[in-house]
Formats: structure tokens, sequence, C-alpha cells
């Protein structure tokens, strides 16, 4: 690329663009109430078509740029999560499907449970609902292609990193004899 | 050929240049075709460009323990195979390459991009690799003999083994497909099978193996293979266009030879298209069949459809030898 | 928490289901089967004694996001009970309609499922686009496509125009066309015949020892149905009938689940033209007396059962959800051992569970007794070589 | 389907083994001894051809562990069988030998109660992930969650 700088910015151009329109996607559940992974298989069938956008699903977590995960985290899906995370090639974005992907939803608090996707991986776009519908889910994939956008013009994910710190919640203490609602 | 042309003819047209842009649009109109058999809109056109080339920039990830080299080298070596085959393939007129045999090579060539997918299922250390590698080396097995005794009935009867001199046979005598119906037929079904497509997507085989020996592929060697699978869908169909449709020789002849060129180069494009379309049906209208039914269907109704075919011809040659 | 078990429902290949189970072979002969529900058990009973009757509801709707709707009513109903509410019939009929909207879409995704395990493509795809019927009906009913949000205790949230319910009534038809059409395939689809026929052989006896509920009972000829055996909600005025079938193999669970979807859609229309007048909605007390009761319901895989327990509170001392993957779960056991490995997929997905591509096999070689691991694949190619050399078919 | 078993159907064939009282129009709940248990079932299934185990309910009262056996037939009646356990010694023979479906709601409530079923061919965790604690039960009304210990998570270096 150095050799010839202009087809450098074209070829980084290039890739760009294709990045944008490509995104195939891997789904995980870690203890979701099947709800969402219904939805998501929705997506894909006559009614949504999500292959409009290029969306394809992959089997293979080693396939997919953008990972969706479904259910607030067993204990026992934790690492598991984890280590699909890390067999996903750069670059890779991650969507955590409806409430209970963002926080545990009903389950929060509960003793088996993370309390949602961030706890264990970085999450890139959350989607609203339970569960989200199929085109709340196509529209998250868009947004998450925008964001991935957004990042290849300012170099990386940084500009996204929050300025203070949050304590996480995965490791806040309870209070004893209580479980949060 | 001059120097240049022929480096022309590699390079640009009807060569690499056109055969990737040809590959990808023939994956679109698959895609396209397949989606608006199932009552979807199907993908957009550039689709499987944008597919090859973010492949091309991700991450390659090689998983524990394998040998890199070899797992860099045997895409490539698909590629280069398919790219070689499709280099025989008569587009504009005979190929410049065609020397008599070529059909044989084309035929070894074409059957290289398995060998490499078994191999990277075997090197891949992953089950679900392993066991797709397996089932693309068993498939192999079961369809490759009606699939070459098929493609070669064309040279039996005409009498050369060089594809664009069968081509050209056919200007004076007739398509093949007509003379020999159950071996255009045979030739589709081994052409799918080869490619991996429904109802013989048995080795990548979602529900069963995740994405069998494509498993452990990232990044370049992933997009490589795509390629390779899409290359060979234009190589092959040009070979059966060529074999059993007359390639892109007209039945008649056309003045001056440029305008005959052109007609040629349509020829070629209308013919591969019409067997896509053929293709791309049966993958829509068919499930995945289990390897046991494929045996059963290959060596039972293939095989021996292709054995009858096999004797028509030799008693077509007999009584014209003999008249 | 602990407890529950098992949010089950329909897998799919692109959504792995996190069940594990272990299948325990001996050389070619499977002598047992271990099932690992670990991986989606989130600890609902344990919060549910934490939560009082309104903000219970919502969690036990999400034990299952497929058959929610049974677990909201099954509590509801338990606890009206414990309650002595008299639940005005208005929304015992809407409780009704949902839950064999329910029951319907449940029923369809499974077929499509099956279709999708023994390779049919086109019904898997046909299905689903059916199903959007179901979903749009029930997405006008509650304002969801899933977790409804229709039950409370003391009669349910949302009630139907006559306009919505012309609008429904009109959308049936076209539904019951394309069950027909199910039908026909099935019988009629020659390698759903091959695959379904004769696999997975429940004799009565053995339904009924191993426990089975649900469509694997009645498959088998077990006449029992919890929706007129216990009757609840609006089951004891509507006509319907149980369906049961004699085969005892997929293939009867499958007819079993098709005349099911014809059934409700009948019930649906019953319910909907002769939908009672009056209030969905009668005020129930914060708290509930201390009481034991045993709510049971058909959900679409089959009995459900929450033993409910309450103490004078606003909230239950404990309920205990037994959900009827659980019950089923014996009989597959059972029905595997001295099968062939080569039966398991379809075996197992016809009791509609939920299970993973991530499953394995330890294997007990006869000589030495070496374990080995075989994974999902393994397993499915091991089934294909094993008819591809002549078992069966 | 026959009709539902009458109250002095069912204390002829359990009366021996507690009290027999009808507790809803279809169930009759028999309270008896964890030792009596077994034959109690077996009296069930033989006499008043209970075939069907629903359930076992279980439960810690504060004082106690209780369990309870849900049985029906084709009367349709539900025959609930109903124990109390020490919970300084919560042990009892299994049930699986003679109601299969019992072997994994023995396993499920061995799990999260602690409750031993004593001759269960395969008692194993089947619920809990597995690097739960040893001896620590959930559903037990004087378990109280404890912080969690995380793991390792990449909230830091994320975003």
């Amino acid at each position: 690329m150095s050799m010839f700088p202009l087809s450098g910015s074209l070829s980084r151009r290039l890739a760009n663009w294709a990045r944008v329109r490509s995104p195939w996607v891997s789904v995980f559940n870690t203890g979701s109430c099947n709800a969402c992974d219904i939805e998501v298989i929705a997506t894909l069938m006559p009614r949504f078509d999500a292959e409009r956008f290029g969306i394809l699903a992959k089997g293979s977590p080693r396939h997919a740029d953008i990972l969706i995960v479904t259910g607030p985290v067993t204990t026992k899906q934790e690492s598991r999560l984890r280590r699909i995370w890390e067999q996903m090639p750069e670059p890779k974005y991650v969507i955590a499907m409806g409430a209970c992907g963002a926080s545990g939803g009903v389950f929060q608090g509960l003793y088996h449970v993370m309390d949602g996707v961030e706890s264990v991986i970085p999450v890139d776009v959350f989607v609203a609902g339970c569960p989200p519908r199929p085109d709340e889910i196509i529209n998250a994939v868009v947004a998450c292609l925008m964001l991935m956008k957004e990042d290849l013009d300012r170099g990386g994910k940084e500009w996204r990193r929050k300025p203070v710190e949050r304590p996480a919640t995965g490791t806040a203490p309870q209070e004893p004899g209580k479980v949060p609602a | 050929m001059e120097p240049l042309l022929l480096g022309i003819y590699i390079l640009l047209f009807p060569g690499f240049l056109f055969l990737f842009a040809y590959a990808f649009l023939l994956q679109y109109l698959d895609r396209k075709i397949a989606a608006r058999m199932q009552q979807r809109v199907g993908p957009p056109l550039l689709q499987p460009f944008a597919d090859f080339i973010k492949m091309l920039g991700k991450e390659v990830i090689d998983p524990a323990g394998v040998d890199r080299k070899a797992f860099d080298a045997a895409p490539v070596v698909a590629l280069a195979a398919a790219m070689t085959a499709y280099l025989y393939i008569p587009i504009v007129g005979g190929s410049p390459f065609a020397f008599q045999g070529d059909l044989v090579l084309v035929l070894y060539l074409l059957t290289l991009p398995t060998i490499a997918l078994f191999l990277l299922g075997w090197l891949s250390r992953n089950v679900f690799s392993s066991v797709g590698g397996v089932r693309a080396v068993t498939m192999l097995f079961i369809y490759e003999v009606p699939f070459f005794l098929a493609l070669l009935m064309p040279a039996l009867m005409a009498g050369s083994w060089s594809i664009s001199e069968i081509a050209l046979w056919q200007q004076e005598h007739g398509w093949f497909a007509l003379l020999q119906p159950i071996g255009f037929v045979v030739g589709l079904i081994g052409l799918q099978a080869k490619l991996e497509r429904q109802p013989f997507d048995i080795p990548e085989a979602e529900t069963e193996i995740v994405a069998g020996p494509w498993t452990e592929l990232t990044g370049r060697r992933l997009a490589l293979m795509h390629l390779t699978m899409q290359v060979m869908l234009v190589a092959g169909s040009g070979l059966i266009a060529a074999l059993f449709l007359g390639g892109p020789l007209l039945p008649w002849n056309i003045s001056p030879a440029w305008l005959a060129t052109i007609a040629g180069f349509l020829m070629f494009l209308g013919k591969t298209l019409v067997i896509l379309v053929i293709l791309a049906s049966l993958k829509v209208a068919t499930g995945r069949i289990r390897i046991d039914q494929l045996n059963d269907i290959g060596w039972k109704y293939l095989a021996s459809a292709t054995i009858l075919q096999v004797g028509i011809v030799l008693l077509m040659d007999y009584i014209r030898v003999g008249t | 928490m602990p407890e529950v078990i098992l949010p089950i429902g329909p897998q799919h290949p692109a959504l792995k289901e996190p069940v594990n189970f272990r299948v325990i072979v001996d050389g070619e002969t499977i002598v047992g089967l271990e099932l690992d529900v670990s991986y989606t058990h989130r600890g609902i009973e344990k919060a549910a004694e934490q939560r009082d009757f309104i903000r219970v509801v919502p969690l036990l709707e999400r034990v299952c996001g497929i058959c929610s709707h049974a677990h909201a009513q099954a509590f509801c109903t338990g606890i009206e009970e414990i309650m002595q509410l008299e639940v005005p019939p208005r929304a015992q009929y809407l409780r009704t309609i949902v839950a064999e909207l329910e029951r319907m879409h449940s029923h369809i995704l499974w077929l499509g499922v099956a279709a999708h395990v023994v390779g049919f493509n086109t019904l898997f795809m046909w299905t689903w686009r059916d199903r959007e019927t179901t979903q749009d009906i029930l997405e006008e009913m509650t304002g969801n496509r899933m977790n409804y949000g229709m039950n409370e205790v003391g009669g349910v949230r949302r009630d139907l125009s006559p306009g919505q319910i012309r609008s429904i009534l009109s959308r049936l038809p076209k539904l019951e066309e394309q069950i027909g059409k199910y039908v026909e395939m099935v019988k009629g689809e020659e390698t759903m015949l091959l695959r379904f026929r004769g696999i997975g052989k429940l004799s009565k006896a053995e339904a009924l020892r191993y426990g089975t509920v649900g469509p694997t009972a009645r498959a088998s000829g077990v006449d029992y149905d919890v929706r007129r055996d216990d009757p609840s909600i609006a089951y004891p005025e509507v006509p319907w009938k149980v369906v049961t079938d004699t085969n005892g193999d997929v293939y009867g669970r499958t007819l079993v689940r098709i005349g099911e979807l014809q059934e409700s859609l009948g019930i649906i229309r019953y319910c909907l033209e002769h939908l009672p007048e009056g209030q969905i909605y009668v005020p129930a007390p914060k708290v509930a007396p201390k009481a034991e009761i045993l709510s049971r319901y058909e959900a679409p895989r089959g009995e459900l059962a929450h033993f409910i327990r309450t103490n004078g509170t606003d909230k239950v001392d404990r309920i205990d959800i037994r959900t009827p993957t659980l019950a089923n779960w014996t009989s597959v056991t059972v029905s595997l051992v001295n099968q062939n490995i080569a039966d398991i997929p379809v075996i197992v997905a016809a009791i509609d569970p939920c299970l993973s591509c991530t499953s394995r096999i330890t294997i007990l070689s006869e000589r030495g007794r070496r374990r080995g691991e075989m994974s999902w694949a393994q397993l499915v190619d091991h089934g294909q070589r094993f008819y591809r050399e002549g078992g069966r078919s | 389907m026959t009709g539902l078993l009458g109250l002095e159907e069912v204390k002829s064939a359990l009366e021996r083994f507690g009290t027999v009282e009808q507790v809803r129009f279809n169930r009759i709940k028999l309270a008896t001894t964890p030792e009596k248990v077994h034959e109690a079932l077996f009296r069930a299934q033989t006499l008043l051809a209970c075939d069907h185990l629903i359930q076992i309910s279980a439960l810690d009262n504060g004082q106690n562990f209780e369990l309870i056996y849900h049985l029906t037939g084709p009367h349709r009646t539900v025959i609930s069988i109903a124990i109390a356990l020490p919970r300084d010694r919560p042990e009892m023979p299994t049930t699986s030998d003679i109601l299969p479906p019992a072997g994994i709601y023995e396993r499920q409530i061995y799990d999260l109660l602690g409750i031993v079923f004593t001759g269960h061919p395969n008692l194993k965790r089947i619920i809990l992930s597995e690097d739960w604690p040893e001896n620590e039960f959930p559903l037990r009304k004087d378990w109280k969650p404890r912080p969690r210990i995380p793991s390792g998570g990449t909230r830091e270096e994320g975003k």
C-alpha cells in the first residue's frame, strides 16, 4: 500500500465500503427464554428477509462480523460466551438482544445470572424490547453498520470509550438476603 | 497468438478479470433467483463482491496446532486450479490453449478444489471440519465416476479430446444435449454435486456440522475458497455449455469475424445463464439428502444411466462406422 | 432461584440451544442418556418467592418465550383459585384464544424445525411464512409478538373490539388452507415418511410408564389432555376433541400436532364467535390466604404443572414448576436405549426439546471400556453411515 | 376416562399410611412418613391405577423439607402423597425404581435443595453450573445469595 499512496487510500475506501455492506451475523444463546432466538430466525424468513441488506446468518463465529447475544448470560455460559467472542476475527461487533442482554431484564440479580452481556464482553449496540421485533433487529444491525463506518473514519473504537469508569455491575456486592427485582 | 494478445486474453478478457466479474455476477444471480423463489427480495447486485472484499480485510486466525503453510497454500492451490481450468474453456471461439486432451486436464483441475477442501478440513483439527472434509471426499468418489463418464461421451463421439474441437464438432452435427440427453442431465447433476450445492451440500451442512471444512477458515483463506467455488461455477457451467450446448459457436457461419466473435460471446453468456437457472432451481426445490441417499442415487441411478449412455454412444458409433 | 429448569423451545441450527445431553453408548447401542440443562438455569423459582403477584407474572412468562402464555396462565388460574376469585367469562375466553394461538404458533414452528432436521427446507420456509399470520393476530391482540403480557391475577389486560374480531376471523380460512397442505405434505412426502415412520416408537404401556405428556403421549394412544381432564378457563364450554394416534412413532407425533393445529383453529373460531360480553378483569386482593395448589395446564409441549404454596402474604412461599420437556425426557432416555445411535436426532427432535450441536456422546467400547467422546456432527455422520450400510432405509 | 375417585375408595387403599383428606374436587392428599412412601406409591399404582407421576414438589418450610408426590391415572384424580423430612438429615430412599420419571425430578431436587435420595442410580448435578460450590442449595430458605466473584470480564479494556 505504501508504494502506491493513491491506491492505498482507494483500497482502504473499498474495504470500508465492503465492510458495511456485508454484515454476517452469528447468534449465541446465553440463557434467554428463546423468544429472541425465534425472532432472529424470523428475520431470515420470507416476511423480513434480512438478505436484502447482505445480512447472512453463519453457524461458525469464525465467519461472523457481528455476534448477536441473546439472554442475560448465565454463570455457566459466561466463559463460553467469552470464548466465542475470542474466536471471532477482528473487526468484530456485538449486539446485545433485548432487555435481558442489556441489563438482565426480569432476571437481573438472580444468583445464576451475570446481569447482561456487557459484564462479560464489550457491547456495541443494544436492542430494546422483550423480545425485539424482527424489524428492530434488522435496524440494530444497520445501526451497528453506521457505528462501524464511524469507527473506520475515526480509526478505531477508542473515541467511544467513556471518560468516567462506571462501576461494573457484575462485581457489585449484593445486599445479603435480598434479591433485587 | 501474439504474446501481448495472449497476455490480454489471460489477464483481462476473457481471462481473469472477466472471470471474476462474471463469477460475482453468477453468484448474485444464483442468490437472487433462490430468494425470489422463496418469496424473498434477495441481495443487492454488488453483494458477492462486497462479501469478498470484506473477507479479504478480516483478521486471519490460525487454529491452534495447524500447519500454517499448508493452511495458507490450500486455498491458493484450489483457486489456481479452478482459474487454470477456466482458461481451457472456449469463450470467444476456441481457447488459444486448446490441445488434444485438455478435457482430461480440466476435469482433473476441477477435482483439485475438493481435495483442497478435504485437506483444509483435515488440517483444521476441529471435529466439524474433519467430518466435513471426509464427507467431501466420500462424495467425490460417488459422483465423480458418472460425472467423468458423462463428460467423456462427447469426446468419444466427436473423436477428439479437446474441448474446443468438441464444441466445433457440434457446429456441424448438432448439440450433444440432444444427441446425448442422459449424459447432459448426469453432467448437470454432477456439476451440482461438485459445487456442493443443495441437495448435495452434505460437506457443509449447517444444521449438522456448522460449516464443515470451512468452519476454521477466516479472512483471506475464506475469501479465496469462496472465490474458488464461484470460479468453479463459471468454469463448470462453461464446460457443460461447451460440451453439450455447442459452446460459443453458432450453428451457422457469420461474417465478418468480429461479429461472429461477439455473437459467440453472447452465446456463451446465454448458455451459462441457462445452466445457472437450472442449477439454482434445483437448489431451491430440494432439501439436503443424506450421504447414504446420495450413494444410492449416485451408484444405482446416475452410474447405470451413464453406462446406458455409453452403450448408446458406442452403438451409434458402430452404426455410423458401419454405414 | 434455582430453578426453572428449562426454557424449552424449538431448536434451530443457527441458534444453538444451550442444552447438553450425553448419550452413553455401548458400541453401536445406546445404554443411557444424560441431560445437562444448566446452561439456561437462571433461578426463576427463587426469584418468584421474592416478588409479589403482580411482578411475578412477567417473570414466569419468561420461563420460556414460546409457551409464555401457558406459564402465566397456570400461575394466574392457580392464584385465582386460592383467592377464590370469580374471573369474568370474557376474560376466560380471551385467555383461551391467546393460549390456542400460542399452541398453533408453537406447533407450526415445530413442524418447520422437524422438516429442517430431515432436510426438507421447502416446508421449513413455508411453515415460518404461515406462522407470521398467528404472530400478526397475537400482536394485534396483545401488543407483542411473543411474551404477550396478557395474563394477570384476576383476568386479562387487553380486550378485543368487534372490528378486531372480524379481522381475525377473516384471516383464519387462509391458515386453515395452509394447514391442510401440511397434512398432504406429511402424509405424501416420501423422504419425510422414510425418516419418521417407525422411529422412536413408544407403546402405550411404555408411554404411561415413563410419564410422557402432551403430543408424545397422545401419539402412543394415551388419551390424556389436561385441557379436558382438569379443565380450566373456557375449555369446558368449547366443543373440541383430544387428538390421539396409535402409531407411537415420530410420524404419529407429527400427525397429532397437525391434528391439534386444526382443533386449535376450531377453538379460536368458536371463542371469537361466542365471546361473552362483560368485564375482562376483576380486581384481585393484594394478599392470598395460606394455601397450596397444584395448577396444571396443557402447554403446547404437554402437561405443565405449577405447584404453588402461599403463606398469607403478597408473595408465594414456593412455586415449583415442572415443564413438559422434563417429563418427556425420561421417555427419550428409555426409547433410545437399545436403539442404534443413528436414530437419535429424529427421536430427540420429536419431543420438541432444545438440543445443541455441542452435545456429546460418551462411548464405552466393549473391549477395554475405553471412553471417548463423539460430537453431534460425528453422531449425524454416524447415522448416515449406518443407513448407507443398509441399516433400515 | 373413568369417573373421579371417591374419598372412601382412596381411604380404603391408603388410610393405613396416614391421614387422607380431600383438598380439591379432584385432588386427594395423603400425609405420611418417608419410610412408608415407597409402599404408599406402590399401592396407589396397583390399587388406584395411578399410572402417571405429575410432579414431585419439593419445598423448605423453614422447619422441615417437604416432598409431595402428585400422581394421577385414568380416573384423572390427583393423589398427593406428602412427607416431611428433617432438616438435619435430609435423606430418603429413591422411588425411581417403581416410578421411572421420578429419577430426573429427584436429581433436580438433590441439586437445588440438597435432599439425598439413597439408592438413586445417577444422583448427579443437573441444573447448577459446574463451578457451583458444594453444599450450597439455593432453594433452602436460609440460603442467601453471596456477592458474585467476577471471573474476569473485559469491561475495562472494552469501552
